[in-house]
Order: structure tokens, then C-alpha cells, then sequence
């Protein structure tokens, strides 16, 4: 596809652009439906309505909050570091709009395969936490700071096994494209075969995107708003943006090691594949709106005590049997 | 205050000061925490009061003793019915009122749901510092059938003005005492499910075993009262101990653990709700028919000169009432003991060596109302 | 071995959490929508007092005794009240509430001595201003107290003549007694 | 009303005036008047047998006795026993503290002395805890005043 798009502009220099458009697009138009469907599902589970006035079942009530976001006066306080202060949001969302352009929404439909995409996404989405860092540093406030403090920790906890578990699939489908790694689970997806590797994957992605019960980062409740305390308007949307976008991110990417990406039966690709995704955001929904928030020892222990060893585990066997076969 | 706003001074450059509130999400009101830490690690901690002072205790000295009765709810307005009979009761024991039964039986209906109702509230709200909101929802959906019911009789739903000198304001209907009883079957059957979305969650349990230790000894010098007390396992309640209004003729358990950390807290508050119940069904199951207001009540109350104690089982602990007549309809002094108030000054002590996460499970588990602490 | 258990209990305990939320993700809420419902407001509910209607007056039976002035404890009744002619009691001037003070005790229901005061029914009023909340409970009684004034004026002449009517019949037995005692004195 | 509390305290502190007020609505079952010199010894045996300190007012009595006077509840959990304490303070002087006695005194002190500007001597931290911080007014005082003067009732119903 972005072959497509460098035909259409012409040149590069203007089919990135476009290219990063049309990304921003697609990300916010499913920022908005996860908001939408986050604050439904969370309203239901607590027996209220949820939004229920702008446009059908409050589905526009999300546009008109960001809307809200967008024409608030931009606030700088007086005392943070301003350049670090400034820059953190960006820093925090470019690394998202390019994992984006790395996944295969159905078997033609991927802005560009690169044999090593897999690395890139790991890469990238590690990247994240430089933003939350500079936020922090950069607000010069105490709950900001230690807020993170602690998103670098828990990011660094959580990488390990996310990768080990990662590993494990790369192993058996001998490949780090996307694209190969889906076309290998034609006949079975890989959660079958590599059950723990799933759910480490998916606990070590909860925690990557510092949702509830692994929202400790911004833990309301003792750092008022952790990272993100200072700011307001439309910084503060770019980081809720931010939030929602690396949620899609890790569940597409879930969705290609261990749901076999598009396929399935009758519908169309991109169809199973978006069903699959906000299958798996809908879980993480369920897990925030159910689990208190861990404290921030139990969960270094339980990456480190409990994943790594289980995800080296896995991986040892794993190669030891792809080896064996 | 410009030395709390300093990170690390040259002797102590790893150290530094957080000012926890007044405004902050998981501090129950406008409670701050002076927090001296060392990365996440608290070296000391001083609560600092006051923020919500509204003087009811000069306000006492310039009204009679009819008037002060609104002002009872409002120091404590989670269990602002028990407050307010709680007074009502002291003042009739010092004039020697004599109340109908009914108006007892019902007083008790009243308190209980009113305790019930403000453990379920201190149940949300912990489970909401822990960073669980569902619960908060599903108790606040709880509580709020009982704020429905008591609003059937007295007329308010949080500062209730309930209690008169002699009686109530209102007798009871039918729809009251069947509400009652389809909730208590409701909260029953709705505390397993409570159980197994929290009780036996292995996250809260993580949370709250082994953190914030308020032993027998700590009880004893900052003089802790209630389910805190109950939690280091002091078997104490006003309501067994020293009865007052018709308590005596109650069968209840009063629940204790040996722990004292958060989650016996938890335990012993969970149990209570359930202690209160069966209360509530005993009391309604009993309920005699007559008057609810003594036939002669004084229209002057003006208790002989001297001074007087009456101290009764709020949710949070043992409130006791000081006053003192100088003989006239206006008291010379009302002091209340007010139970967070000895609470909270634990928390010098408890808090040092716990963390930030902890803090707010630890203060979440004493259950801090703070316009009572404040008065 | 132990930690093993340990991870399997705490998954089970993570599970039937998720059912609980699930199980009420089905059910239906329970809110109540307000503008569009309106809440059932139980019958003693506490509001602002207003003066309530007497069926044999027509109107309210205010007679401006001040005991509710005197017992409110946050000062925000006031009312002025003068003697009409031809009336027995007083009758309110002005009945003033400062509804932004009350703390809707409900001492001044039980001390009125003719019952003339009850609750509103309103119990959402909104208001931008500390004034929007001082009400005037005579207003709503402003265009039929002079008929009100009638009826009272009726009654207190039906009153006088009844016990005119008992003093004159007492009189008369008095003094039929005493007739009657002064034919047994004769007799 | 006998209790092993009393003979310690009848032997060691003569001055002491012991009231029994079990069986009245005092809500106390012995009532104490203690001197200001014997309050830290007294507390000292209340706190070896076992009592806590439940609460901790004081009282502006200085239009008639020309006195602060404070008043101690020390209560025994089981069985139940309260004892009230009162110990007078001339205007002006200091009370001893017995918060390195009973800890629960050092915020019921803090309050007496916000409220009525009682201050104790060798309390820790000797602060304001309700009122405003460098506040010049104790509130409780009976010539404090209020705002808008006492409610009508206050005067003549």
C-alpha cells in the first residue's frame, strides 16, 4: 500500500504525509470508539447507562469530548522544564503512528512488510516510555516524578517477558514478518499451541500499556495522575490518545502472534481481524473494571519472579521440541 | 511553607517532602499528610487536621438543647442517624425521659441500617483507593436502597434530624418494615458475590495482608476504638459493654481478628454488616405497636447543674458526649469525643516504613470521617 | 509445589471476579434517568416549609405566634404579623424564608400550634444566587386572603356567638338553678 | 464503687477528692478533683493498671473561679470503668502534659490548648490543630463572641 500511495503523490516526500494522515485517521476514529465503548462497557458492568445523549447509544459523545479537548486553552505551568514539558506528548505518540504502519490489517492491506517488523514493533512501542519519562521529569512535580519513576520500572519489568513470550512464536514460525508469522497460522492459530506464551504475552501487554490492574504509573488514587498531573487540554488528550492507541497496538499485534491475524472463515479478513482485536480490548476492559490496582513490589515480583522464569520456560521447550520435530 | 516544596537539602539530598492533599483524590475530604519519604518509603508522617472546623461545639453554647439537634448529623454524615440519637438518648437519660418502645425499636431499625450503610460506603471507597471502581458502584447501589428506606421516615438521605427528645419524628409504615426486610435478604445474598469479587480476590488480598499494624498496644495509647480496635483483636463495643437505648435485648456477635492490619480492618467491617442485619431482623421481628413519642415531653429541657458522659457505638467507634449544665436551657459546654479524631493520630506511628500505595490502603482501612475529626 | 497452588488459587480468585462483572455487564441498569424519570419522593420528605391549607379556612392558619421564628436554629424564618379586626389572633404580614440557611430540622413543624406548616414538594430547585433561595410563603396566599380574611372573620363571629350563645345558656341555668334553689329554700 | 485503682490512688495522693457517681446519669463511675501537682502521678497509675485516656476537654470557668479546668475520662475496657479527672488551672499557667504517658494526649492537648489556650508544659509539639496556623483567638473561650450572636431561641423561648 504505500507503494500505492508514492504512485498516487508522486514522491515520497508527499506520500508521507499522507501516509501518517490517513494512520492519525485511522487511529482516532478507533481512539474514539474505544473511549466510547470502554466508558459503555464500564457502565454496564456497574449497572449505569453510560453515555446515552449525543448521537445513537452516546456515540458521538466521545467527538464532542475531544472537541472539548481541542478548544481548551493550552496551560503551561510556570515551573515545569518547558522544552522536556512540550516535547513529551509528541515523544510519546510519534513511536505509535509508526508501529501502525507495520500491521497487516487483512493479507493485502499493510503499509509496508519488513522481514524484521517484528523487531520494529518491539522497538518502537519500548520507545514509549521516553515520553512518559520526559512527562514526568519535565512537569517538576513530585506525584509526576514518581509516577515515572515507576512507568520506567514496571516497562522494564514487562519488556523481558513480552519479548521471551515473543520469542516463542518467532521460533516456530522461523520469521519475523508480520505477514509470514500470520500466513503460518493458516491451519492453527498459535494460542493453541503456545497457550502460556499467550497469556504471559497478554499480561506483559496490560502491563506494557499501564492499564488497570497495572496502572500504577498514573494510580489515581496515590499519584493523583501520575506522569500526567500537570497537564491539560489537548496534551493531556494526546496522552489519553496515546493510551487508547497503544491498547489497539498491543491487541493487533496479539492478534497476529496468537489469533492468526485475518484469518477466518466466510467474512472478509480485515472483518475478523478488527472482531479479533476488540475482542481482546474488550478483555483488557473487563480486567480494569474488575482487579484492584496491584502495588507497585507485587508487581515487579510477579514479572520477575513469576513470567520470566515461566516465558524462559516456555522457550526452552519450545526450541527443544521444534528442534526435536 | 517553603521547606516542603525543597527536594532534598544538603544533608539529606535522597529525602524529601510530599504533601499529601488537601486536595487529593484518596484522602476522604480535606485530610493532609505531611509525608517525609525516602523514594517510596515513608520516614515519618503527620496528619494535619482541621481544614473542615465548623465549631459545633461553640455553636452548642449559643443554642438550647432542642437546637443543637441538627447539628449532630452533620459531624459525622455517614452515620449522622446514630449521631443524632446518640444525643437524643444522652439528653433523655440526663432529664430522666422515659421513650415508648416502638420509639426504641425503631431507633435501633434506624441505627443499624445507618451503620450498615456507612460501612458499604467505607467498603466503595476503599476498594476505590485500591484502585477497584466496580465495587465502589455496586456498594453505592447498595447503600443507596438503605438511604431510600430511612428517607421513607425520617425524611432526609445523609444528615438526619430523626430523633426528638422522647421519641421520633415519624412512625413507621408497612412499606418501611417490608423495604427493610427485602433488603436485608437482598445484602445477603448480594455479600457472597461481594466475596468473590473482592474478599477472595487474590490482588486485594495482596494489598491489604500485613500492611498497616495497629496492634493492642497501639490501640491502647492513642485510645482506638471501633472495628480497628475490634481488628487487633479487643473485643469492645459500647453497644455490649456499656448498652445504652435497648441493646441488651439484641443477640449479636461482636467480631474480632487478632491481626490488626488492614485486611482483619476489612474483615471485622464485613462482618459487621452482616451482625447489623440480623439486628435489624431481630428488631423488626419484635417490633411493638404504640407511640412513638414519650406522652410528656418537657417544652423547656434544662438539665439539673452538673456535668454528664453518655458515649454510644458509632460505625467508626466510641462517640461520647461531655456536657455540662449550668442549670438553664443553654448547655455551658458540649465536647464530643469523636472516634476517627484517636484514628487518625495512629497513623504517626502506623504509617512510618509503608509506602505511598500503602498509605492509601492503610488510611482507607481506618475509615476516616473527617468533619467529625474536625468538629 | 506450594507456589504452584498458590498461582492456580490466585487465577481461580482472578476468574470469579470476572464473573461477577460479567454477570452484572447483562443485567440491566439501574439508574434512574432524572430529567426524563422523575424519583419517587417519600411522603415526609424534608424540604422548604411552606403554609399549608386548612379546608375550613380556605387558606393557611397562620396566626404569626414566632415560635417557629424562635426555635429555628439557623435563624431563617422571619415573620412580622399584626392583629386584624374582628380576628382573635394575629395574621402574618410577611412570612419570610431564607431557605439557603435551613437545615431542614424539622423543629418548626413540631412546635406550630395550629399545624399550618408542612414540606414542599419541590425537591430540585436550582438557583444561581443566594436571593433566588429567599422565599415568601405568603405569596401563594396574597390573592385569596381577603376572602381567607372573611371566612376567619366568620368564624371568630360564629365562635363569639357560640359562646355567647353557651355563656347566655349558662346564665339562664345558673339562674334557673338558682330560682330552683330558692324554691327549695321556700319550700 | 471499690476498684484496686482507687487504693493505689487514696494511698499515694491524699489531696484527692473522690466523688462516687456510678449510679447517676454522669456517665462516669468515680469523679476525681485532683491538684495540678498530682495529675502527672496520677496518670502514671492509671496508665500502669491498664486505662487508656478516652478523652481530654477543658472548661472556661474563669468568670466564676477564676480557673481553667481540665477534664480527664480514663477508661478501663474490661470491665468497663471511667474515671473523670478534673484538675484546675489558674489563668495563665501552664498544665503538665502526660502525653509521654498516654500518646492519645498529644492531640487532645493540642486541642485544649487551640481552643481555650490552655498550654501544656513539655508537650512536643505545643501547635494549633484545628484552627488556622498563627491564629491570635482560642474559639471556646466564653468571651470568644460569635458572629451574628446567639440564636433567638438562646434568649427567650
Amino acid at each position: 500500500m504505500a507503494r500505492n500511495f508514492t504512485e498516487i503523490f508522486g514522491s515520497v516526500w508527499f506520500a508521507i504525509p499522507a501516509a501518517v494522515t490517513v494512520i492519525m485517521g485511522f487511529l482516532a476514529i478507533n481512539a474514539l470508539m474505544i473511549v466510547w465503548m470502554e466508558r459503555k462497557v464500564a457502565a454496564r458492568m456497574q449497572r449505569r447507562m453510560g453515555p446515552t445523549e449525543r448521537g445513537v447509544f452516546g456515540l458521538l459523545q466521545t467527538t464532542y469530548d475531544m472537541i472539548k479537548l481541542m478548544s481548551k486553552e493550552l496551560i503551561t505551568p510556570r515551573h515545569v522544564s518547558r522544552k522536556l514539558y512540550l516535547v513529551a506528548p509528541v515523544v510519546l505518540f510519534t513511536p505509535i503512528i509508526a508501529i501502525c504502519s507495520l500491521f497487516p490489517l487483512s493479507e493485502n492491506w499493510v503499509f509496508h512488510d519488513y522481514d524484521i517488523a517484528l523487531v520494529l514493533v518491539l522497538a518502537f512501542s519500548g520507545m514509549a516510555v521516553v515520553g512518559i519519562f520526559a512527562a514526568g521529569w519535565g512537569s517538576n512535580n513530585k506525584y509526576s516524578l514518581l509516577g515515572a519513576v515507576r512507568s520506567i520500572l514496571q516497562n522494564i519489568a514487562y519488556e523481558v517477558p513480552l519479548i521471551l513470550s515473543v520469542l516463542a512464536v518467532v521460533i516456530m514460525a522461523r520469521t519475523m514478518s508480520l505477514h509470514e508469522i500470520v500466513m503460518e497460522q493458516s491451519t492453527i492459530p498459535y494460542i493453541v499451541v503456545q497457550p502460556l506464551a499467550a497469556i504471559i504475552f497478554f499480561i506483559a501487554a496490560t502491563a506494557e500499556t499501564n492499564r488497570a490492574p497495572f496502572d500504577i504509573p498514573e494510580a489515581e488514587s496515590e499519584l493523583v495522575g501520575g506522569f500526567h498531573t500537570e497537564y491539560s487540554g489537548m496534551r493531556f488528550g494526546l496522552f489519553f490518545f496515546a493510551e487508547y492507541s497503544s491498547m489497539i497496538i498491543v491487541c493487533a499485534l496479539a492478534t497476529v502472534l496468537f489469533l492468526g491475524g485475518w484469518q477466518g472463515p466466510i467474512l472478509p479478513g480485515f472483518v475478523w481481524f478488527f472482531i479479533k482485536v476488540y475482542f481482546l480490548i474488550f478483555l483488557m476492559m473487563w480486567f480494569r473494571w474488575t482487579f484492584p490496582r496491584l502495588r507497585f513490589d507485587q508487581l515487579l515480583r510477579f514479572a520477575w519472579l513469576l513470567l520470566v522464569p515461566l516465558a524462559l520456560a516456555n522457550l526452552l521447550v519450545t526450541a527443544i521440541i521444534v528442534k526435536l520435530i | 511553607m517553603p521547606e516542603l516544596i525543597r527536594v532534598g537539602r544538603d544533608e539529606d539530598r535522597d529525602t524529601y517532602h510530599l504533601n499529601m492533599g488537601p486536595q487529593h483524590p484518596s484522602t476522604h475530604g480535606v485530610l493532609r499528610l505531611r509525608l517525609h519519604l525516602k523514594g517510596e518509603v515513608i520516614l515519618s508522617a503527620d496528619p494535619i487536621v482541621g481544614y473542615s472546623h465548623r465549631a459545633h461545639e461553640k455553636m452548642a453554647e449559643n443554642r438550647n438543647y432542642i437546637q443543637f439537634l441538627p447539628n449532630t448529623s452533620r459531624m459525622d454524615y455517614l452515620s449522622g442517624m446514630i449521631y443524632n440519637v446518640g444525643y437524643c438518648q444522652a439528653i433523655e437519660k440526663i432529664i430522666g425521659l422515659e421513650v415508648p418502645e416502638r420509639a426504641e425499636y425503631i431507633r435501633v431499625i434506624c441505627c443499624e441500617l445507618n451503620r450498615i450503610s456507612s460501612h458499604l460506603l467505607w467498603y466503595g471507597t476503599l476498594l476505590m483507593d485500591l484502585g477497584g471502581f466496580t465495587p465502589f458502584l455496586y456498594c453505592f447501589e447498595d447503600r443507596e436502597r438503605i438511604l431510600d428506606i430511612l428517607d421513607l421516615v425520617s425524611g432526609s438521605r445523609l444528615t438526619y434530624c430523626y430523633g426528638r427528645f422522647g421519641g421520633v419524628t415519624e412512625d413507621v409504615d408497612d412499606k418501611f418494615l417490608s423495604e427493610t426486610l427485602a433488603f436485608c435478604k437482598h445484602l445477603r445474598n448480594r455479600l457472597p458475590e461481594y466475596d468473590d469479587l473482592v474478599t477472595n480476590n487474590v490482588i486485594f488480598q495482596n494489598r491489604c495482608k500485613g500492611i498497616g499494624h495497629i496492634d493492642k498496644k497501639t490501640c491502647h495509647e492513642f485510645a482506638v476504638t471501633g472495628p480497628c480496635q475490634r481488628a487487633a483483636g479487643e473485643k469492645r463495643d459500647v453497644r455490649r459493654d456499656e448498652p445504652y437505648g435497648i441493646y441488651d435485648r439484641f443477640d449479636f456477635k461482636v467480631p474480632t481478628r487478632t491481626g490488626g492490619d488492614c485486611f482483619d480492618r476489612f474483615m471485622v467491617r464485613v462482618e459487621e454488616i452482616s451482625e447489623s442485619l440480623s439486628i435489624v431482623e431481630q428488631a423488626i421481628s419484635k417490633l411493638p405497636v404504640g407511640p412513638v413519642m414519650a406522652p410528656k415531653v418537657p417544652r423547656k429541657i434544662a438539665p439539673a447543674k452538673g456535668e454528664y458522659y453518655f458515649a454510644v457505638e458509632s460505625a467508626r467507634g466510641h462517640f461520647g458526649m461531655y456536657i455540662v449544665s449550668n442549670g438553664t436551657e443553654i448547655p455551658e459546654r458540649m465536647h464530643f469525643r469523636t472516634p476517627s479524631f484517636s484514628n487518625l493520630a495512629t497513623m504517626r506511628r502506623v504509617l512510618k516504613g509503608s509506602t505511598i500505595s500503602d498509605t492509601v490502603a492503610i488510611l482507607g482501612s481506618i475509615d476516616i470521617v473527617l468533619p467529625e475529626i474536625d468538629r | 509445589m506450594e507456589m504452584i497452588s498458590d498461582v492456580y488459587r490466585g487465577f481461580r480468585s482472578l476468574l470469579k471476579g470476572m464473573g461477577v462483572t460479567i454477570r452484572h455487564f447483562f443485567r440491566k441498569p439501574v439508574t434512574v434517568e432524572y430529567p426524563r424519570e422523575r424519583a419517587v419522593v417519600s411522603k415526609v420528605q424534608r424540604n422548604a416549609i411552606v403554609l399549608i391549607e386548612k379546608d375550613d379556612i380556605g387558606s393557611h392558619n397562620c396566626i404569626a405566634c414566632l415560635q417557629c421564628e424562635k426555635i429555628c436554629p439557623s435563624n431563617c424564618i422571619s415573620i412580622t404579623g399584626s392583629r386584624k379586626d374582628g380576628l382573635a389572633f394575629k395574621r402574618p404580614d410577611t412570612f419570610d424564608l431564607n431557605f439557603a440557611l435551613c437545615s431542614e430540622c424539622g423543629l418548626c413543624l413540631d412546635v406550630c400550634p395550629t399545624d399550618t406548616l408542612g414540606y414542599s414538594k419541590q425537591y430540585d430547585k436550582a438557583g444561581y444566587s443566594r436571593e433566588d433561595f429567599f422565599y415568601d410563603l405568603l405569596d401563594q396566599w396574597k390573592a385569596t386572603e381577603e376572602t381567607a380574611l372573611g371566612t376567619l372573620r366568620e368564624i371568630e363571629r360564629k365562635k363569639k356567638e357560640e359562646r355567647e350563645a353557651r355563656r347566655k345558656a349558662d346564665a339562664e341555668a345558673k339562674a334557673k338553678a338558682k330560682e330552683n334553689d330558692d324554691g327549695d329554700e321556700k319550700a | 464503687m471499690s476498684s484496686p485503682v482507687l487504693d493505689i490512688l487514696w494511698s499515694q495522693f491524699p489531696h484527692l477528692e473522690s466523688t462516687d457517681c456510678a449510679d447517676t446519669a454522669a456517665g462516669c463511675h468515680v469523679s476525681h478533683a485532683c491538684r495540678r501537682e498530682d495529675l502527672v502521678g496520677i496518670s502514671t497509675v492509671f496508665r500502669e493498671s491498664g486505662y487508656r485516656l478516652e478523652m481530654l476537654t477543658c472548661l472556661d470557668e474563669r468568670a466564676g473561679r477564676k480557673m481553667f479546668r481540665l477534664v480527664y475520662h480514663f477508661t478501663q475496657i474490661d470491665p468497663v470503668e471511667r474515671h473523670r479527672v478534673l484538675v484546675d488551672v489558674p489563668v495563665g499557667e501552664q498544665a503538665p502534659t502526660i502525653s509521654h504517658l498516654f500518646e492519645s494526649a498529644n492531640w487532645y492537648e493540642r486541642e485544649v490548648y487551640d481552643m481555650f489556650g490552655v498550654s501544656f508544659s513539655d508537650h512536643p509539639d505545643m501547635t494549633r490543630i484545628l484552627t488556622e496556623e498563627g491564629a491570635d483567638y482560642h474559639p471556646l473561650l466564653k468571651d470568644f463572641g460569635t458572629i451574628d450572636g446567639p440564636v433567638k431561641g438562646g434568649d427567650d423561648a
